[in-house]
């Protein structure tokens, strides 16, 4: 291969001592640091970079930068990367992706020869018949042409991606003059500023510019540098303006991270990304060796690589003036020199594999290798965009321009319209001043308006009126498709290979508003977004209609503006876990962890079974700490017990319990637990561990809306009290070990009481006589920083009684031995309180509570469902939960099967189902579909408890 | 029956935290994350114009520190929460003028606390914390309520020899994983986790 | 197929490839008409189909649909194509199995490729709870005839590779619930279809044509509006069109069109957001959706990954997007295909759900005669939009709310009992 | 991510808070209709545009308070904060 690199550049950003070796499909190159991959590879000769989408047609360098479509590559195990901005590392192995078996050779060249076929959506209008060919045939061949990169599965992981917000006053969108100039002054006016720019290096446009652009740029460079109130991210792009100035910035190359997500909350947004060049629409456009004037300057200014030898040049404006004396000026030869200004034109461009003649509008043929066009911009209004804007085509200029962006949003520089280096930088330097005014005014009213901030000194900023000079709008020929009598055959959208024909067939099947003709034809959906199309698609669509540009409007410009990787939007994943005092134990204990919402909790020790039976027969500790635990205190709190509550909660003595079921506005179930009155003017509620936050804000919700004159104050005390639940006959006997300050004798202490007293020597416990096993059993919260203390000593206590710890497995089995229905299992989003089997517990005479009408209207119904408890036949066939009752043989639902287990107790299998009422007598048989098909039956039970439904054992 | 009943528990050398790992610091020692869990916490809510809110002093948002070492917090409307040595919760809890429509509730064993202090504290917490830390924002003694690393969490920022700290306390179960969260943050800042510590 | 249609085939593109003949409109822009029988607000699929089969079976054919925009570019645009019948109660399953059917035969029905795949849908469990109601939806789906069954994590590995089905995540895959007759299908293709169907049995299909009012006598409110009185017509940006049956099949939008007769709907619109990568080489076959991390994922033939998450919270009818919704979406993509993260978030957009407080549609006739529903069909309007318009057209057709259809009547919000999807609609797509 | 002025904590992310949705008036319990009941409980306005509209303020004070937005734009009423 060739060596195409040029003598130093006076704005060359390579380090031409530091040479990089890295291979390309496989073979070995060299390059210098500063390089991108592309630039590397060009330096060396390499032409072809990819093929297309759909006709496999081969591809080279179009515009050098971020926006490339034909520059993606595959580099080690990491997809799609730009080769025109990736800088290039040392042992990068880079490879060509879109190709099969390799890049000189594709298969899928075939469809170039059946291209004509291949029109707009003709997939929409064949292989409908037969249907299987569509399923077994043509969708497999379909899915073989995906483009894109590959993912690496044995070596891709999510790896070390970060995050971080950020609260400029003012943040810059684009460091070119303008975006500078703007910094500085936002700066200087007391604004902290956040400058970010796309590239590796700040500049813009003058970083390939001539001494001139290179001699301002040191001089805005070092202005920058010197304000401390300026943080520069390079080589970072503004991805996305949300509601309220919320702003993204990918941020590449961090040392933390290959990609970081920056979050900024944004006084003032400055929105100066520059100007975007845009391919010329003519036949052949697509050859290796057709590339836009930016590129060319770009190769031979910044990375001196050459980028042909004889150029065919067609300038429509200063830039492609320019690009003719940089091509020059690196000794290639210009074949021709086209002034689009003059009505000179290119009529088609012929090659393969790259650029050989060239076919003039004035009908000449030419040789050449190299076709560099400087036809037009468009304007990146993505971010201007985002912020509500709807950008107003300019025929004069031939290009897009802002319209009307919200105050907090303000643009400058070339995506305003056209000066000199001063110019722009004017316009930026009086952008940036009032950017800072309106970030000043806003931040002084945050300060007002937040109460842990310092009071802002001296008055609020006045507003300073927007007194900037436009800047100008340089008249420019709209210069979008080729005279040529094949132009139409040119591409618009290289991506996605749409070229104008394909949009004009759109156009006369209906498809004739942009946004249609996008959906149908696929234009501006590919990895560049409608950068470099989106003008080129809306004028020949405009021509096809024989339209204005102006009334055809544009696509809607969709955040990002850059892809992100899904790493980078990730960042470090944060999922909270909730431990309890006692977790580090259980852990070390062989608990079997079991995740229930954010806590983790020890779903047993290794035998289920065996410790539900322990605590039948000797006595088990379970760790109960997610259970909700809400402290209530003020004179009101009974009142509040009786909003939310179904039940009634006057006269309540003091040390005793209550159970209660709460119900939302609709009726449905939503939670339930016991409260217990510490004092008289204090209570402790529990709610279900799911529940618990829920219940807490539905609280303070009724406490503070609906009725602010209660006197009630709710903390929420969960994790501060570890809950120990010890159960089982030998319970007491093991606490009258432990306990001071308490009579446990079952005269004083009975069943749903609940008394304060001092355990293992740990002051301030809360001791309830409650259970959810059935058994004698006393539930201890304990102050969580003497929690493991007190959980070590009933095990050191309990052990000639035979103790032993369970998980929620065995309190599941226990709970369902008693018939205890867990809210969100037992019932669903429907459950009305009287299917849930409360019967007395509900209360319709209050004169409020939650969801009162719909309650008294449930107890009028007798159509709804009943829980109950449910045996089945086989005492050994243990159903799956939420098996299907149905109604014989038949596939009529009437219930189903919401718990079950096999009952160490009884040593047979136990259930709770939801029935249709004409189910739910005693001694009903019902069918249940098995998940295998077979059906069974079972038998209803009288009372939901299939142990001890007396309540003997817990009454002891 | 058993051999012993250890009916001693002392309250000051038995306390746990939920933290186990010790305090983690960046090598050039920019920023450092230590656990100060054994802290006595007490929570007062008093309506306005009861003694207890006039006695406390400081309104929401804002903190002080009384003479006897005590830091108090205005950590909601009508909510302060006050800080001090392990054994004084006590003492605290019984400090306040319960007249009116006043609750104390001692929540030392509720809260873990984590203080981030150094240079790079604030750079370390805008890693995980969405509100804006600038001087003017959230100046020395400020008081509010966050979410950090997805946990909410009552933060003070209360600078020591004029360096800034940040103290940060959270439900109790969530501390070990906010402790795992904010020290990962710090490794940006040259921090070595320890074994086993991570948020993944 | 239709009167005076144009057929697609192979040949045709064959000819047209030889000859470079343009192909004819796939529709009309017909000027509007001053009354017609029936006058659809909504261009989307839902409309279309509505009018289609309106057409097609009862031969109603002196139909508008009034779009303000262009055809489809509301929800119908915007969704991520998924569809599935595999639902939670026997009124939700009967009603989308219809629908499946109608999508397996739609391209032969309306001569257009609307690229059906049926790829297989899992949905999967990563709780005890969630495996649960897993089982609960397979159970009912196979009592009503539905392919659906509960399947452990080594066949999720099976179906779908390159999801980390190891123990050690923050939230293992202990199952799925595995759907083979679901899958995606072309969206844009769909309303297309419809749409060139419709205008060729002679419906009006009015684009840029925005209602501003609907017309009514007789209601017990202002302006003859609400309960008691019926429709004459709508009030458009082109003028007044009159005609004695409305439609509202405007999704996002539905309360504002409602509140115009007087009809005040259960429902908020919140939006929808979904995002789609750049290609890679396709290695996901199957959809996967996963409840408890709110994503759910396919890959399309180009190679892109098409993700959606559940509903914003924030009600709002803004629809340029968030970042969080990307934010979210990556991580817990990520912890389901840690492999991906190198893969690039190409380009996010947002969509208008209107939400009932049951996550079912609200369907058919309403307490104002004449004035028809097809709302509160929040995420699942394009699973159901063939059946929608197949029962809607029969219910205007007849005046009566189709069988189908009669769970969803507006009434059971006053009178009756909400339908029970929501139990499993957390991350239903 | 919109910016909700508490008017406790200033402005805040709104993914600090909790949105409550439109205001509604609840009727008396012990005598509303069922209709009454249930046209509180599910019908909405849900109009595109002004909204006075409930937020709790989860991450901050716990406190509820109201704020009048445009859910058109997302703009929110007499703040200068967001």
């Amino acid at each position: 291969m060739s060596n195409l690199r040029l003598p130093e550049r006076p704005g060359e950003v390579i380090d031409r001592g530091t040479p990089l070796s890295f291979t390309w499909n496989g073979k070995s190159f060299t390059g210098h640091r500063g390089d991108t991959i592309a630039s590397a590879l060009t330096a060396n000769g390499v032409e072809v970079f990819a093929r297309s989408m759909k006709y496999k047609r081969k591809r080279g360098i179009m515009t050098a930068d971020h926006w490339d479509p034909n520059l993606f590559v595959q580099v080690g195990d990491e997809p799609n990367v730009r080769a025109g901005s990736r800088r290039l590392e040392a042992g990068m192995q880079v490879s060509a992706q879109n190709v099969w078996p390799n890049l000189n050779f594709d298969v899928g060249t075939a469809n170039q020869v059946v291209g004509r076929f291949l029109s707009s959506g003709f997939y929409y209008k064949t292989f409908m018949r037969p249907k299987w060919f569509w399923h077994n045939v043509y969708q497999r061949v379909l899915r073989k042409f995906a483009p894109g990169g590959r993912i690496h599965w044995e070596t891709s992981t999510h790896g070390a991606y970060d995050k971080r917000y950020a609260h400029p006053d003012v943040l810059v969108a684009g460091g070119g003059p303008a975006g500078m100039a703007a910094a500085v002054s936002a700066a200087e006016a007391d604004a902290k500023v956040m400058l970010v720019e796309h590239e590796p290096e700040l500049g813009g446009h003058l970083r390939w510019g001539d001494a001139d652009d290179l001699a301002a740029l040191a001089e805005l460079r070092s202005a920058v540098d010197a304000h401390p109130n300026i943080e520069v991210l390079l080589d970072s792009t503004v991805t996305g303006r949300y509601d309220h100035n919320w702003v993204a910035v990918m941020q590449r190359s961090h040392d933390i991270a290959p990609e970081r997500l920056v979050k900024a909350r944004v006084g003032s947004l400055v929105v100066a990304p520059g100007l975007i060049e845009r391919p010329y629409v003519f036949s052949g456009n697509d050859t290796p060796g057709v590339m836009l004037s930016g590129a060319a300057r770009r190769l031979i200014n910044l990375w001196a690589v050459k980028p042909g030898s004889k150029a065919v040049v067609l300038s429509a404006n200063p830039e492609g003036d320019a690009v003719i004396a940089d091509l020059e000026a690196a000794g290639v030869e210009i074949v021709a020199a086209l002034d689009a200004r003059a009505g000179d034109d290119i009529a088609e461009v012929k090659g393969s594999g790259r650029v050989s003649k060239v076919v003039l509008g004035d009908g000449r043929t030419v040789d050449a290798d190299l076709v560099v066009t400087a036809t037009g911009w468009t304007a990146p209004t993505s971010l201007l965009n985002m912020a509500g804007d709807r950008p107003v085509y300019d025929p004069s200029a031939a290009r897009y321009f802002p319209n009307q962006v919200p105050d907090n949003v303000l643009a400058t520089g070339g995506i305003t319209g056209n000066g000199s280096t001063a110019e722009l930088a004017a316009h930026g330097t009086a952008t940036g001043t009032l950017a800072a005014n309106r970030a000043l005014r806003l931040r002084h009213a945050r300060r007002a308006a937040a109460s842990r901030a310092r009071s802002p000194e001296g008055p609020r900023p006045e507003v300073l009126e927007d007194t900037r000079t436009p800047l100008a709008r340089v008249p420019h020929p709209e210069c979008y498709l080729s005279s040529g009598a094949n132009a139409k055959k040119g591409m618009v959208d290289y991506s996605e290979d749409v070229a104008a024909k394909d949009l004009v067939q759109a156009a006369g099947e209906g498809f004739d508003s942009i946004e249609l003709m996008k959906r149908y034809t696929t234009v501006t959906m590919g990895p560049t977004q409608g950068k470099l199309e989106t003008v080129n698609a809306a004028a020949v669509l405009a021509k096809a209609r024989q339209m204005e540009m102006v009334d055809i409007g544009t696509t809607v410009w969709r955040p990002p503006y850059a892809p992100i990787s899904l790493g980078a939007l990730a960042g470090r994943i944060f999922e909270p876990v909730r431990r309890s005092a006692l977790q580090d134990w259980h852990d070390a204990h062989g608990a079997a962890p079991l995740l229930a919402g954010q806590w983790v909790r020890p779903d047993h020790y290794g035998d289920p079974m065996g410790e539900a039976l322990n605590v039948r027969e000797n006595v088990g500790i379970i760790d109960v700490t997610p259970l909700g635990k809400l402290d209530l205190r003020g004179p009101d709190v009974t009142k509040l017990l009786e909003l939310v509550y179904v039940n009634k909660w006057q006269k309540l003595d003091i040390g005793r319990v209550r159970y209660g079921t709460m119900v939302a506005e609709d009726g449905v179930v939503s939670d339930d637990g016991v409260t217990g009155r510490l004092g008289e003017d204090h209570y402790l509620m529990t709610t279900t561990s799911s529940g618990a936050g829920a219940v807490w804000e539905m609280l303070e919700d009724y406490l503070q809306t609906y009725r602010p004159e209660w006197d009630v104050h709710v903390t929420a005390v969960t994790g501060g009290l570890t809950s120990i639940n010890v159960a089982g006959p030998k319970s007491r006997e093991l606490l009258l070990r432990l306990v001071d300050g308490v009579d446990l004798s079952p005269e004083a202490f009975p069943y749903f009481n609940v008394r304060r007293g001092t355990v293992a020597g740990v002051e301030d416990c809360i001791i309830w006589r409650i259970g959810f096993t059935g058994e004698l059993s006393y539930e201890v919260h304990v102050p969580s920083g003497h929690a493991l203390h007190v959980w070590e000593a009933l095990l050191a206590n309990g052990e000639d009684l035979g103790i032993k710890p369970f998980g929620v497995e065995s309190q599941r089995i226990l709970r369902l031995e008693k018939g205890h229905y867990i809210v969100g299992q037992d019932t669903d989003g429907l459950t009305k309180a009287p299917s849930a089997g409360l019967g007395g517990l509900v209360k319709l005479d209050k004169p409020d509570t939650l969801g009162l009408p719909e309650l008294k209207a449930a107890y009028e119904r007798t159509d709804l469902p009943v829980l109950v408890a449910v045996q089945p036949d086989d005492p050994q066939l243990v159903p799956t939960e939420a098996d299907q009752i149905v109604d014989g043989d038949s596939n009529r639902i009437l219930g189903r099967i919401t718990s079950s287990r096999m009952s160490p107790t009884l040593g047979r299998s136990v259930c709770l189902g939801q029935v249709d009422p004409s189910l739910a007598a005693a001694g009903t048989s019902v069918t249940i579909l098995l998940v295998d098909g077979r059906r069974t039956t079972g038998t209803v039970q009288e009372h939901h408890a299939h142990v001890d439904p007396e309540g003997v054992r817990q009454n002891v | 029956m058993p051999t012993s009943i250890p009916r001693g528990c002392d309250r000051m050398s038995d306390f746990k935290s939920p933290i186990t790992a010790g305090t983690v610091t960046a090598a050039d020692g920019s920023v450092a994350v230590a656990d100060e869990t054994a802290t006595a916490k007490v929570v007062v809510r008093a309506a306005a114009g009861t003694a207890a809110a006039t006695d406390l002093g400081v309104g929401f948002g804002e903190s002080r520190l009384r003479a006897d070492g005590t830091l108090v917090c205005g950590t909601r409307p009508e909510e302060w929460t006050l800080f001090a040595g392990l054994e004084r919760a006590g003492e605290l809890a019984a400090s306040i003028d319960t007249t009116g429509f006043v609750s104390v509730l001692d929540i030392t064993h509720g809260r873990a606390m984590i203080r981030v202090s150094g240079p790079k504290a604030a750079k370390v917490l805008e890693k995980v914390c969405n509100v804006d830390l600038s001087d003017d924002m959230t100046p020395d003694g400020a008081v509010f309520s966050a979410s950090v690393a997805k946990v909410t969490c009552d933060l003070l920022r209360s600078d020591r020899d004029g360096e800034p700290s940040y103290l940060i306390s959270c439900e109790r179960s969530f501390g070990g994983y906010l402790h795992a969260a904010l020290a990962d943050a710090c490794t940006e800042f040259g921090a070595t986790l320890p074994a086993g510590l991570g948020i993944h | 197929m239709a009167k005076h249609g144009y057929t697609y085939s192979a040949g045709k593109l064959l000819k047209h490839g030889l000859s470079s003949g343009a192909w004819p409109r796939m529709w009309r822009r017909p000027e509007a008409r001053s009354s017609y029988d029936v006058a659809i607000i909504g261009g989307g699929l839902h409309g279309l189909a509505t009018a289609y089969y309106l057409a097609k079976e009862h031969g109603i054919t002196n139909v508008a649909v009034l779009d303000k925009g262009y055809l489809g570019g509301g929800g119908s645009g915007r969704n991520t194509a998924i569809v599935r019948s595999n639902y939670l109660t026997p009124e939700g399953v009967a009603f989308y199995d219809r629908s499946l059917d109608l999508y397996n035969t739609m391209a032969q029905d309306l001569n257009l490729n609307v690229m059906f795949s049926r790829r297989g849908h899992l949905t999967l469990a990563h709780t005890d709870s969630a495996l649960r109601t897993m089982h609960w939806r397979a159970e009912v789906n196979k009592l009503q005839g539905i392919d659906s069954s509960v399947i452990d994590e080594h066949e999720v590995k099976k179906q779908a590779p390159s999801l980390d089905t190891s123990k050690d995540t923050r939230y293992p895959i202990l199952g799925a619930l595995y759907h083979p007759p679901g899958g995606i299908v072309r969206h844009d293709a769909v309303v297309w279809g419809y749409a060139r169907a419709a205008d060729h049995l002679g419906v009006h299909l009015l684009q840029e044509t925005e209602v501003l009012d609907i017309l009514c006598e007789d209601g017990e409110g202002p302006e003859g509006k609400g309960a008691g009185g019926r429709v004459t017509g709508v009030r458009t940006n082109r003028g007044d069109i009159s005609a004695p049956a409305v439609v509202n099949c405007t999704a996002g939008w539905a309360s504002l069109l409602s509140n115009m007769a007087g009809v005040t709907l259960p429902i908020t619109t919140h939006p929808l957001q979904a995002a789609v990568t750049e290609p890679c080489k396709v290695f996901l076959p199957t959809v996967v959706v996963s409840g408890s991390l709110h994503v759910y994922v396919s890959q399309t033939d180009r190679g892109e990954l098409v993700f959606g998450a559940s509903v914003d919270p924030v009600g709002t009818y803004r629809v340029n997007g968030t970042l969080e919704f990307t934010e979210e979406l990556a991580g817990h993509v990520l912890e389901l295909m840690p492999g991906i993260s190198k893969m690039r978030l190409l380009r996010q957009w947002s969509g208008l759900c209107d939400m009932t407080p049951d996550y079912s549609p609200v369907m058919g006739t309403t307490q104002v005669d004449g004035y028809f529903v097809d709302v509160g069909w929040g995420t699942y309007g394009f699973k159901a939009g063939p059946v929608a318009g197949e029962t809607m057209a029969e219910t205007i057709a007849t005046g009566r709310d189709a069988d189908l259809i009669a769970p969803f009547h507006i009434s059971r919000f006053t009178e009756g009992d909400l339908v029970g999807e929501k139990g499993a609609a957390a991350v239903g797509h | 991510m919109i910016v909700v002025p508490c008017p406790n904590c200033g402005p805040r992310n709104s993914s600090d808070l909790r949105p409550c949705g439109e205001i509604t008036s609840r009727p008396d319990p012990a005598t509303a209709s069922l209709s009454e009941w249930r046209t509180y409980l599910y019908l909405r306005e849900n109009p595109a545009g002004w909204v006075t509209e409930t937020w709790y303020c989860r991450s901050g004070c716990r406190r509820y308070f109201t704020i009048e937005r445009n859910t058109a734009t997302n703009e929110i009423r007499d703040s200068e904060v967001s």
